[in-house]
């Protein structure tokens, strides 16, 4: 549109400060790009995981292509027009379906996050939100409610469960119970506004909101209404824990209450004076009714402000001002859902379930702050 | 919603019929009854042969040597199908769905009950001369089974 | 993690189908990509703008990268550690305020959308959605309300209005009644999770929620306060509209309530039978509490779904079921606002003003659905 | 919010004073009234040439024939400053903000005050010898002025 013969190109590549008033900006263009000053990654330090970098984002929704990632034969690639979905077992009418039939189907949107159930990692005093509880991330899922796909199969009286399966070189399968799933669950094609990432199931995965990740299965292709579950492997070997008695609990299906405070966090450095201190907290069984903190090791603790709208199953993120005396202390966040649930320290969940980790580990974590106003992880065991 | 709801039809009739030899073609899995094991017989000394070519590069030529995951109980304590897993069946399903890692998709039915009687047999759980079939397979009493309890959890301030 | 002489990679090039189950997939990643089946693009026609492609979007979160674009001297590209807010005039103490400085005071966080008010085009059948208004769409914003930073600097008694000013090549500069702006403005720095976009105003920009786009200063460097308007010629030469009797209405702040069918819409092509017409509408007085839709070309008009949660300020898709019956037909939508504002019809806004457009031309659009199943741009004048 | 204020400090006391030749470094906003404008003289014929050399190729040699936005009034009724811009203060707040598009921020205040004048002049507003200063230029009447009125538009039913 412009016509010129001397224009002036701004300088993408060296570090020289210009001032940017006097300097034709770049034009516009297809798709948008992140400023080379603020870049954040995912940690991506398995070929099967990546962790979202909690402590470098801000407010609730997790940028899609910084969304955790979890899968256990790697990312497959799909085009969606050789893509079906098959649903059949205790139906009355087996179908097949593609993407663009799913797109038939009333529609709806969610705004929800999807953590993974071995969301928790500890034992360095040098780590990051994302690398203690990173496994979790959220987004705004549209797909069709798995409710509204039966109602129009026709659910035989004995179904019980369904067995959902996916297209990846795992064919990773879970059995959930119908009863549940039919409630919330959806099959879902979009995410933050976009077609799912391939990373997070493109073209069609399963939300479950509030149900731990690997429920939710991704490049779904087959889901099998049944009247029992079909004791996968992942239902069996792995996502169950070891509890009191030397019992294994299976089917431990929604992610409990919890919280982590992201800022202050490691490696952050901060400075004596008043400070928002921010974190997220969820609750896989509804709404987070209150977020307490503690600035002093335990010894007392406050309300925290959360963010509105809180919403059902959702990261809701939460402040609370601290005047920092410039002493070492440590900092403290603890979540509380609408079922009156309170989320625990790990000497708590040790004691209860006589185990030391494993999934479904969701102690209060903290930050211990330093004289120096460095930050680094507390000791676990010590809170 | 419920007001929405009210204004679609009753049958939407979207998508095509699933036939039963499609529906065969993908419907792999394999539960505690044996429901979904095709008919076969599984020996420990083929298995021996196709896990030593197969699988044990990945989980040691004892089944517990790793790198990956240990397939059979040893003095660590880990968990393993002997120790930890309460469904036979379930190793069938597993193997046959998602391993070899590298080449997942890729063992006939007839390598897989032969594995499958294989890490049976290396973990202690049936004896060497045992045939698995669509039969025994299921009949086949798991160890760790009998720890197996179901989440009761329903929310509320109880810590467990 | 993983030890093997003999990977299967998976074949990302060819387009030969093979069963994704049967592959390994691509490994984990520190950024996600999109599906190569599914990459929307923005509508970059001009140097200085680009479009988000409404139609092919699905609930309400617009993809960072897809965020439309205006700017009137291109994109720069600014180095955090040297850029700086100064807030100046009728203020107590005026200060110089870093990114850095700007994340210590309490964080807000709001879904709300920002259009432009020059956001209208037609004059063919062949424009889809993102042609016809899709300089519109919507972020989680996050950053501290101006109304806390001002707090701290104190405001005099006599200021009304602050300029705010922008740190790209146009030193963009609007004026905004000070009142309005202590109510809902931010101080934004993140978007959609992460910091905002280079298109979108890094580090820094004023967002005004239901404010046209314009007076949301992107690469925001300045505010000064002031008891009078500065008139800069973005509110006087542009961002006015000639309204009845040759009057040109100027400070024209707040985006009128708007919706649009983004499905079925060109280039679309539907069948026969039932579809779920898809669209989002908003206002920029607060929420939208009704989505008219007409599938008889205006004879009678039928309220459609909102999804909730409905928020003020905010994109809210809507849908309606509709059994076409394969008759030719037009469809049509209509937001209203809970101020009970209707949006009108184009001969409606020609006559109430005098004019055929300008800026804040916000008339009833809809499609034509031909026999064939063709879907097209109404004709603006015959609605 | 309300309570969450309630914990808030008086004064935060965040980022650094600005003082007052920080402040005229970037204070660059010129209004009607006149605040803002540098002391100076601007006049058409110096403005003629500015205009020529720095202008012309994106507006045209008459201001009129583009290829970029009119800023002289001609037949097509199109907006220029002649006919839209209701004060004359805005032409050397934007010229000197944003202009010449291709390298903003590079002309001297003098030159500005000459393109100012000489855009007044070819619009027929000033008189060729009519000189522009900080005190001539807010007294500029500018013929669009009249039409100009404030949105009061609050919602509700009436479209207008
Ligand atoms: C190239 C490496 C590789 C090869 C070859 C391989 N595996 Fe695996 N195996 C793995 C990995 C990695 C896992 C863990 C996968 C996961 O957790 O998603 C695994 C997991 C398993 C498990 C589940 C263990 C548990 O406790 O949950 C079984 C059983 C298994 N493999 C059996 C086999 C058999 C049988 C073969 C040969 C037919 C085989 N594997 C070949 C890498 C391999
Ligand atoms: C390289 C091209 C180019 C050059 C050289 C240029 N301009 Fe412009 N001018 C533009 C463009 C493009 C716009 C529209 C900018 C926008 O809308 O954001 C514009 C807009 C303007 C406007 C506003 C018109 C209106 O009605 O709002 C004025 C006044 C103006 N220019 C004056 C000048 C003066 C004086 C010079 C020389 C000192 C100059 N221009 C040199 C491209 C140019
Ligand atoms: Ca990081
Ligand atoms: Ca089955
Ligand atoms: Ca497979
Ligand atoms: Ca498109
Ligand atoms: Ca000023
Ligand atoms: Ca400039
Ligand atoms: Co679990
Ligand atoms: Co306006």
């Amino acid at each position: 549109q412009h016509t010129s013969n001397q224009v002036i190109e701004p300088d993408f590549d060296s570090k020289i400060v210009v001032d940017p008033s006097k300097v034709q900006g770049a034009p516009s263009s297809e798709v948008g790009y992140r400023s080379k000053f603020d870049s954040p990654k995912r940690i991506a330090t398995y070929e099967t995981a990546s962790r979202t970098p909690l402590e470098d984002l801000q407010g609730t929704i997790t940028p899609s292509d910084l969304h955790f990632e979890r899968h256990h034969a790697g990312i497959p690639e799909i085009d969606p027009s050789q893509h079906e979905l098959l649903i059949h077992g205790l139906v009355e009418k087996p179908i097949r379906l593609k993407l663009s039939d799913l797109k038939k189907y009333p529609s709806v949107s969610r705004i929800c996050f999807i953590e993974c159930s071995g969301n928790f990692r500890y034992g360095k005093r040098e780590m990051t939100p994302g690398e203690v509880c990173g496994l979790t991330s959220q987004s705004e899922w549209t797909g069709v409610l798995l409710s509204t796909v039966l109602r129009d199969l026709g659910v035989k009286p004995e179904a019980k469960w369904l067995l959902a399966e996916g297209a990846d070189g795992a064919l990773m399968a879970r059995s959930v119970p119908l009863q549940e799933a039919l409630t919330e669950a959806i099959i879902a094609y979009g995410q933050n506004g976009e077609a799912i990432r391939p990373q997070q199931g493109y073209p069609m995965r399963l939300v479950i909101p509030g149900f731990e990740g690997n429920t939710q299965i991704k490049w779904l292709r087959r889901i099998e209404v049944t009247d029992e579950p079909v004791m996968t492997r992942e239902e069996t070997s792995k996502y169950t824990e070891k509890v009191k008695d030397g019992n294994i609990r299976m089917f431990s299906l929604v992610m409990d209450a919890r919280s982590i405070i992201t800022y202050p966090a490691y490696p952050k450095k901060i400075e004596k004076g008043w400070q928002e201190l921010r974190g997220i907290a969820w609750s896989g069984r509804g709404k987070v009714t209150k977020v307490l903190v503690s600035v002093n090791n335990g010894k007392t603790w406050q309300e925290a402000h959360l963010q509105g709208p809180v919403l059902e199953k959702a990261h809701t993120a939460f402040k609370f001002m601290w005047n920092w005396d410039g002493k070492p202390t440590r900092v403290l966040s603890k979540a509380i859902d609408e079922t009156g649930y309170e989320q625990p320290t790990y000497n708590q969940l040790v004691e209860a379930r006589e185990s030391k980790g494993g999934y479904h580990f969701n102690p209060v974590v903290g930050w211990d702050v330093e004289k120096s106003g460095e930050v680094y992880l507390a000791d676990i065991k010590d809170i | 919603l419920a007001t929405y709801e009210a204004t679609w039809p009753e049958k939407f009739g979207i998508g095509r019929p699933a036939d039963k030899s499609f529906i065969a073609k993908w419907d792999i899995d394999v539960r505690p009854d044996g429901k979904g094991l095709p008919k076969g017989e599984g020996n420990v000394k083929d298995g021996a042969v196709v896990y030593q070519n197969k699988c044990a590069s990945c989980h040691g030529v004892n089944g517990y040597e790793g790198p990956e995951d240990k397939l059979v109980t040893d003095s660590t304590g880990r968990n393993t199908i002997g120790n930890y897993w309460p469904y036979a069946t379930t190793i069938f399903d597993y193997v046959r769905r998602a391993m070899p890692f590298n080449a997942p998709g890729s063992l006939t039915d007839q390598e897989v009950y032969d594995i499958t009687a294989y890490l049976l047999y290396l973990n202690g759980i049936i004896q060497e001369e045992y045939i698995i079939t669509e039969k025994t397979l299921p009949a086949v009493e798991m160890p760790a089974k009998k720890r197996y309890i179901l989440d009761d959890r329903r929310g509320g301030p109880e810590i467990r």
